[in-house]
């Protein structure tokens, strides 16, 4: 049991590394916004592990909910004035 | 009393309440964004007075019921309440400024207006680490809003380098303060400062905390973005950005280095000094005048930053320092800034069009006074403080650097300054707003406010009830009277404040208060030839008068200083009114501000900190030999050398007298020179041979002064332009009177104070003259004269007897001069200088004879023959300066002899021997009644014999000479004094090499250079200045590291 | 898009790596606390008894540490307003419509008018008992956004009530600095929850205001989130 | 164990993040870098509160109000967290609707492309 938490924030914590150089290294902003909403939900996970659900509920709902879709709102609009972002 | 919380509650709550509002109900939103900031300015300023005048006693302001740490409180103490003073009425009266911005933008930009208000107040009043970080995000993201006020689309692309930048900030703020609190297990800045934090572990938690902080106060060089949002940013924005941010942010950092620790200073110091001097260098560069605003706001920043370095030594007076440069800064820049909203171009010299309006010029000039620290703005008496506590604690590189750029600062503002009252207006005026105007001089009131405050609250006297200063003052409402009716009020003055002075003063006091004070006056007769009402001329003569009488009476270190600076930004504006004057007025202010500042040094080491320190001390100091003592002579001595233009430190004076007009030539040639020797004499009397290195520093002055004599002779024999020439001659003559203090003997120093007396009489009757020829011919170049002696015959007059008299031939009190003077030479053994100054006699004689030979006899040009003599009111004081020439070379007796007893008491010795109207030296005696009488008759021989030699003188046409037919490219060139002297030019030429110009020129050129350079690392790409930024934190940390270790 | 390896990336990197070794100290230097510290032991113990909150972080949020709390909310509100300015001066042209890239399709119109109540609903939950469960104001204020959300990605041709959400933003923020304000006068400062009773320790009413403000938040942040999704959803034809 | 693994998972996402705010070009992606970079700064925070073997600090039948100074962690920085996450998103929503307005002025989002201030 002392050794599963570790384990699993262990795991999580590569995870969202991971993830975190998908988003840098994408070549596309949409997959990138993608991934970096996952690093948020990873790590809203984390928070549940580390004894903090207020935290894990508020990184869930803002941090991957709402900025994910504010970044794809910005880049819908600039997407439909005609750039490409490739 | 009303409590704090409601500043922010009243800012939060009006904000909100605007969302009630409908679109369209602009005024209505406006009306409540107003009331609401005065609400706040007014709660903050009713803590403030009744904190200062011990009304109320500094609270804590609890939160949620629970004592802190465990819920955050804010703290109302005395610095608090005048910060948030400042903050919030930067923001109401920038929300007037702002009106038409935020009415086009309507009620969110009013709401995010008075958040940022709201904030920035927050800020200063939370002592909760956490809290200080949300107001601080709150700052950034109403910043990111109020840049958008801006019609510059411009200003888009510097909010967002501001965004980014704050982004890394907020990132290493929130580490350190995770990271500190769990060190300390409080966020309570109260509670961090109980414990105090190495450079490890726990110390380099609240070193990201410091960094962070420090960063928000745009350090240099890691500061692009900011220069960004100043230079794009609506000017109203600017300001708050400026005074209201700055100073928040200054102050959130002063209280996170409180709680830190006294190891932590030395970071302040440095980074601020850092600042300080980078962004005043860099600013030399600026072309934008609000781009050069930032990088001075970033520089003062800097320099308060680097006072909250120095607060361990500061003690008590920390608040009255910091306080003094903070708020000064705040109200200087905010004024500005509303300023540059009124100038429609964004170059310097586009600020020519505020000579539109007087009162805008006063408002320009009364900010960059209180930029720069002079009095009586609280910048002043702060700088003062704060050098004297550096040099009680042996901070003595701190207080170079400190002075350093002060005056690179004072540099670039006072160039802009000259700039606006010189320049073309190349745009037609389009006339000021209103509202805007008023805005300005909101701000210019306050700073005057400000001064008064904490001149009575200083230690030493407050300038601006000292009544010569308040009448100089007083000249600035009167400015709507006729000139005729403020020159007889300004004689009135002079000559009434003699009266009432004099009985008190000691010999050597009243000899320099007849030449100021009461040759000021007969100078000033001159004045009343200007017609009209003469704006801008009388308050700076009688700044400069008044810094004189003060100067006078000064009895401790301090009256001495605050009168040389008032006397020298009197005359600086002087100066600056001549008509080619603008690059000339820069050097002399320079000149003069590098030599108050190396006297504000020397006091202060002398003193050793402690005040007020009387100038006898200084005698006190040489008696005990202490070890700086001849360090506080070489500065005290080149600070005075400044004014008199001592060879080397001399650029300035030639044009600033040439150029000057026709009655103020006089006047700083005549009198103003005289308070560097006053200086000197003060110096001398009290400090007498100091050894540096073994070296005599006396021996070094007569030096300079044989030098100066030689060398400014030489060069003014060179001079076709007749002011020049006069103007060359006064660094030669004043070189007489140094070189005849510095002889340390009896006779010597009997010598300068003729000298004094001497040279003002026949300098202000000379510069008259040829201003008087130069209203008439409107050349001052000599040989596009001649022959002016029937049309001009009194002045031809005065100048016969002031040249008779300045080269030192009999009858006349030169003569005398020169008498004294050798027996003074006699009486040294210094042999080597007096070679030198026997040489300049003769040459005197080359370039003095000039004078009457090219401009009065000779032929008279075509276009001179209707001319009439000088106007009256310039004659006038001419005719009584030939009487007291006549009456001084036959009694010298009268003025001296009193004189040289006083002396007597510092030499223990009596060399000179009166005896009715005879003087007896060891060497000789000189009767002046006798001499005059042989030398009348030998002259009224010559005369006859001249003239009835001369009666049969054939009169040809100039320049009537044939060149085989080819017509001269230069016609000039073919009048006989055109070049006169070109045979001793082509053997001495190599001696007036503008040397000194030279290597000058090569030191601000450097820094000009260096500038340039530097300023190419702020390519305005977002992303390097966020790498900047970085590189900086890390530097910083590594640097610190290394230090500590 | 890939990164080219640049002398920018160099410098960065170099950068990070000496940051990395200043984090690294840090890290180094951090040993969790085997006991709370004073200012956690303080909340730890008094918390039931000063604010009746079951939720100790709920409890400094609101009470204790309402100041931040306050700040936070000003925040959104600040960025709403500002988002409203920034895009308000530059008007998205006319053609397109929703967000770009997602379909409005049918099925996401109907779906979305038998979640929207239920979405509400649960965020209404989630605020009103932040005192006694995890979450609060701002999870249930952006669980109501995201109503709002789907609405917007249902029917973005749909206008609502821009001027009630802008209405809800405001009411709720200025009742929330009164009840700041009536904690100096009733209770013991700025924003003290004790102007309420504090009631049953565990119960839905308890915890004296921190439901009410709580609720407050959940709608102001609610409100504030919905605004800025508006502003950017908006276009030109709106 | 289990907070310092978390806390370094939080300063690598840190350095990550920053890395690719300082060296993408494209403003959205900068954004995109300083959202990793603040959600790792939160991960920091809370692995700083946490305490090994207790339990989330919030009082019912599990942990009774009595014992909660002994079974309950650190809750201060949790309550940060929160306020940080907020905020985070304020400026990245202000962030945002600069990069449009940036776009609508250039019709680029290359950060290298608006130095028209400079020096």
């Amino acid at each position: 049991m002392t050794l599963l938490a570790p384990l699993a924030a262990a795991g999580f914590g590569l995870a969202m590394i991971g993830a975190a150089l998908m988003a840098l290294r994408a070549r596309s902003t949409a997959v990138a916004v993608l991934a970096a909403g996952l690093v948020s939900l990873f790590a809203s996970v984390l928070f549940l592990i580390l004894a903090a659900p207020d935290v894990a509920m508020t990184e869930a709902a803002i941090g991957s909910g709402l900025t994910t879709f504010l970044f794809f709102y910005v880049l819908g609009r600039i997407r439909r004035e005609g750039y490409d972002d490739d | 009393m009303v409590s704090a919380i409601f500043i922010i509650a009243a800012g939060l709550g009006a904000a909100f309440l605007l969302g009630l509002l409908k679109e369209d109900q602009k005024a209505s939103a406006f009306a409540i964004t107003v009331a609401a900031l005065g609400f706040m300015s007014w709660v903050a300023y009713d803590w403030a007075v009744a904190l200062t005048t011990g009304r109320a006693a500094p609270v804590d302001i609890l939160t949620a019921g629970a004592e802190p740490p465990f819920a955050i409180n804010l703290r109302m103490g005395v610095a608090e309440a005048w910060l948030a003073t400042v903050i919030g009425v930067t923001g109401l009266v920038s929300a007037f400024y702002l009106r038409p911005a935020l009415m086009r933008l309507g009620r969110r930009a009013m709401a995010v207006l008075l958040v940022m208000t709201m904030a920035l107040t927050g800020l200063v009043l939370t002592r909760d680490i956490f809290n200080l970080f949300v107001f601080f995000e709150l700052v950034v993201i109403a910043t990111g809003g109020l840049v958008l006020l801006s019609d510059d689309e411009r200003a888009v692309a510097a909010g967002f380098k501001y965004l980014v930048v704050s982004q890394i900030i907020s990132l290493l703020l929130l580490i350190g303060i995770i990271f500190t609190y769990h060190a300390n297990g409080s966020l309570n800045i109260d509670d961090i400062a109980a414990t105090p934090m190495m450079f490890t572990g726990a110390g380099l938690a609240i070193f990201l905390v410091l960094i962070a902080l420090m960063l928000e106060l745009k350090p240099f060089p890691a500061n692009g973005w900011a220069l960004d949002i100043y230079e794009a940013a609506h000017p109203g924005f600017a300001a708050i950005f400026s005074a209201a941010s700055g100073t928040a942010a200054l102050y959130a950092a002063d209280k996170i280095f409180a709680a830190a620790g006294p190891d932590w200073l030395p970071l302040a110091t440095v980074l601020g000094l850092l600042s300080f001097l980078g962004s005043g260098v860099l600013a030399l560069k600026q072309t934008n005048d609000r781009r050069l605003l930032g990088y001075s706001s970033i520089g003062q920043i800097g320099f308060v930053l680097a006072v909250v370095g120095q607060r361990d030594i500061l003690g008590e007076s920390y608040l009255y320092i910091a306080g003094g440069i903070l708020i000064t800064h705040a109200v200087a820049k905010a004024g500005l800034y509303w300023l540059s909203g009124l100038v429609k171009g964004r170059g310097l010299d586009d600020w020519a069009v505020l000579r539109a309006n007087p009162l805008l010029v006063f408002a320009f000039a009364s900010f960059v006074a209180m930029l720069v620290g002079l009095p009586p703005f609280p910048g002043f008496y702060a700088k003062w403080d704060l050098m004297h506590a550096l040099a009680g604690s042996d901070r003595l590189v701190v207080l170079g650097l400190i002075l350093l750029g002060a005056l690179i600062e004072a540099g670039y503002m006072f160039r802009w300054f000259g700039y606006a009252l010189k320049r073309e207006v190349r745009e037609a005026f389009p006339g000021f707003a209103t509202d805007k105007t008023a805005v300005v001089l909101v701000a210019l009131a306050a700073g005057w406010a400000l001064g008064f405050v904490w001149g009575a609250a200083s230690a030493n006297p407050n300038l601006l009830t000292a009544l010569p200063i308040l009448f100089a003052l007083a000249f600035l409402v009167l400015e709507p009277l006729p000139a005729w009716a403020k020159n007889i009020l300004a004689i009135a003055g002079l000559v009434g404040w003699f009266v009432w002075r004099y009985p008190g003063y000691d010999p050597l006091q009243m000899i320099f208060a007849v030449v100021m004070i009461l040759g000021g006056a007969v100078i000033l007769l001159a004045s009343f030839y200007e017609k009209g009402r003469r704006i801008g001329f009388y308050p700076p003569t009688m700044l400069m008068y008044a810094g004189l009488a003060l100067l006078i009476e000064a009895q401790t270190s301090f009256e001495f200083f605050a009168a040389w600076e008032v006397l020298t930004i009197g005359s600086y504006f002087l100066i600056l009114r001549g008509r080619m004057g603008e690059p000339h007025a820069l050097s002399y202010i320079l000149f003069s501000l590098g030599g108050a500042f190396a006297i504000l040094a020397g006091f202060a080491v002398a003193s050793m900190g402690v005040q007020p320190f009387a100038l006898d001390n200084l005698k006190a100091l040489a008696e005990a030999a202490v070890p700086s003592a001849p360090w506080v002579f070489v500065l005290l001595a080149v600070g005075f050398m400044t004014k008199t233009a001592s060879i080397g430190l001399h650029i300035w004076l030639p044009g600033a007298h040439a150029e000057a007009e026709t009655d103020v030539s006089p006047m700083v040639s005549g009198i103003l020179l005289k308070a560097g020797l006053f200086g000197l004499f003060i110096l001398l009397m009290n400090m007498g041979h100091q050894h540096l290195w073994g070296v005599d520093l006396t021996e070094v002055l007569v030096w300079i002064g044989a030098l100066s004599a030689f060398l400014g002779a030489l060069m003014a024999i060179f001079q076709e332009d007749a002011k020049r020439l006069l103007a060359y001659s006064s660094i030669s003559q004043l070189g007489y009177a140094l070189f005849g203090l510095a002889l340390m003997n009896h006779v010597g120093w009997l010598l300068a104070m003729m000298f004094v007396i001497n040279h003002y009489i026949y300098k202000s009757m000379l510069f008259l003259a040829v201003g008087g020829v130069y209203k008439r011919t409107h050349t001052k170049l000599m040989y596009k004269m001649g022959g002016l002696i029937t049309l001009m015959p009194f002045t031809f007059v005065s100048v016969l007897v002031g040249i008779i008299a300045m080269s030192g031939v009999p009858p006349l009190s030169g003569f005398g001069g020169r008498w004294l003077f050798y027996n003074a030479i006699m009486a040294s053994d210094l042999r080597l200088p007096m070679v030198l100054i026997f040489m300049s006699g003769p040459i005197a004689f080359l370039y003095l004879f000039r004078l009457i030979h090219t401009i009065f006899l000779g032929q008279l040009k075509d276009e001179h023959r209707r001319l009439k003599e000088a106007p009256f009111w310039l004659v006038v004081p001419q005719m009584i300066f030939v009487l007291a020439l006549l009456a001084f070379a036959v009694l010298p007796g009268m003025a001296l002899q009193k004189v040289d007893g006083y002396i007597g008491s510092f030499f223990g010795d009596e060399p000179l021997i009166w005896s009715g109207r005879a003087i007896t030296s060891t060497f000789g005696h000189w009767n002046p009644v006798a001499i005059m009488g042989v030398i009348g008759v030998v002259f009224v021989t010559v005369l006859a014999l001249l003239l009835w030699m001369n009666h049969n003188a054939q009169k040809v046409k100039q320049f009537n000479i044939v060149f085989s037919a080819e017509r001269p490219f230069k016609p000039q060139t073919t009048h006989f004094a055109w070049n006169f002297f070109a045979p001793y030019r082509k053997a001495m030429g190599f001696l007036v090499m503008p040397l000194v110009t030279t290597f000058w020129g090569a030191i601000t050129d450097s820094l000009h250079s260096t500038a340039d350079f530097t300023r190419r690392f702020y390519t305005g790409n977002g992303q390097t200045y966020a790498v900047q930024v970085l590189f900086f934190v890390v530097a910083t940390y590594l640097i610190a590291m290394g230090g500590a270790s | 898009m890939t990164t080219k390896f640049t002398t920018r990336s160099f410098v960065a990197l170099v950068l990070l790596a000496l940051l990395g070794v200043a984090f690294w100290t840090l890290a180094a230097g951090y040993t969790p606390d085997a006991e709370l510290n004073r200012t956690a032991a303080y909340y730890a113990e008094n918390t039931a008894r000063e604010t009746g909150a079951q939720n100790i972080v709920t409890a400094i949020i609101v009470t204790y540490r309402g100041l931040d709390t306050l700040g936070e909310v000003t925040v959104l509100f600040l960025t709403a307003a500002i988002v409203a300015l920034v895009l308000g001066q530059s008007k998205a042209p006319r053609g397109g419509s929703g967000s770009g890239f997602l379909p409005s399709g049918e099925l996401l119109q109907t779906g979305t008018k038998m979640l929207l109540p239920i979405i509400m609903l649960f965020g209404a939950y989630v605020f009103v008992n932040g005192h006694l469960t995890p979450g609060g104001g701002f999870q249930g204020g952006a669980i109501l956004a995201s109503g709002i959300l789907l609405l917007l990605l249902a029917e973005p041709k749909r206008r609502f009530g821009h001027a009630l959400i802008s209405r809800v933003e405001s009411v709720s923020g200025l009742v929330y600095v009164l009840i700041g304000i009536a904690g100096i006068v009733l209770a013991g400062g700025f924003l003290d929850n004790r102007i309420l009773p504090l009631g049953t320790f565990g119960a839905l009413l308890s915890a004296g205001a921190i439901p009410l403000i709580y609720t407050l938040i959940g709608l102001k942040v609610g409100a504030e989130f919905s605004s800025i999704l508006e502003s950017l959803e908006e276009t030109e034809d709106a | 164990m289990l907070p310092t693994i978390a806390m370094a998972t939080g300063f690598a996402l840190i350095l990550m993040g920053l890395y690719g705010a300082l060296t993408h070009r494209n403003i959205l992606r900068m954004i995109l870098g300083f959202t990793i970079a603040s959600t790792g700064v939160n991960v920091v925070l809370v692995s700083v509160g946490y305490m090994p073997g207790r339990t989330a600090p919030i009082m019912d039948s599990a942990v009774p109000v009595a014992d909660a100074a002994a079974r309950v962690i650190d809750p201060v920085p949790q309550a940060l967290v929160l306020t940080a996450i907020v905020i985070g998103l304020g400026v990245t929503a202000l962030m945002l609707a600069y990069a449009y307005r940036l776009f609508r002025i250039r019709h680029s989002l290359d950060i290298s492309k608006f130095t028209e201030l400079k020096w």
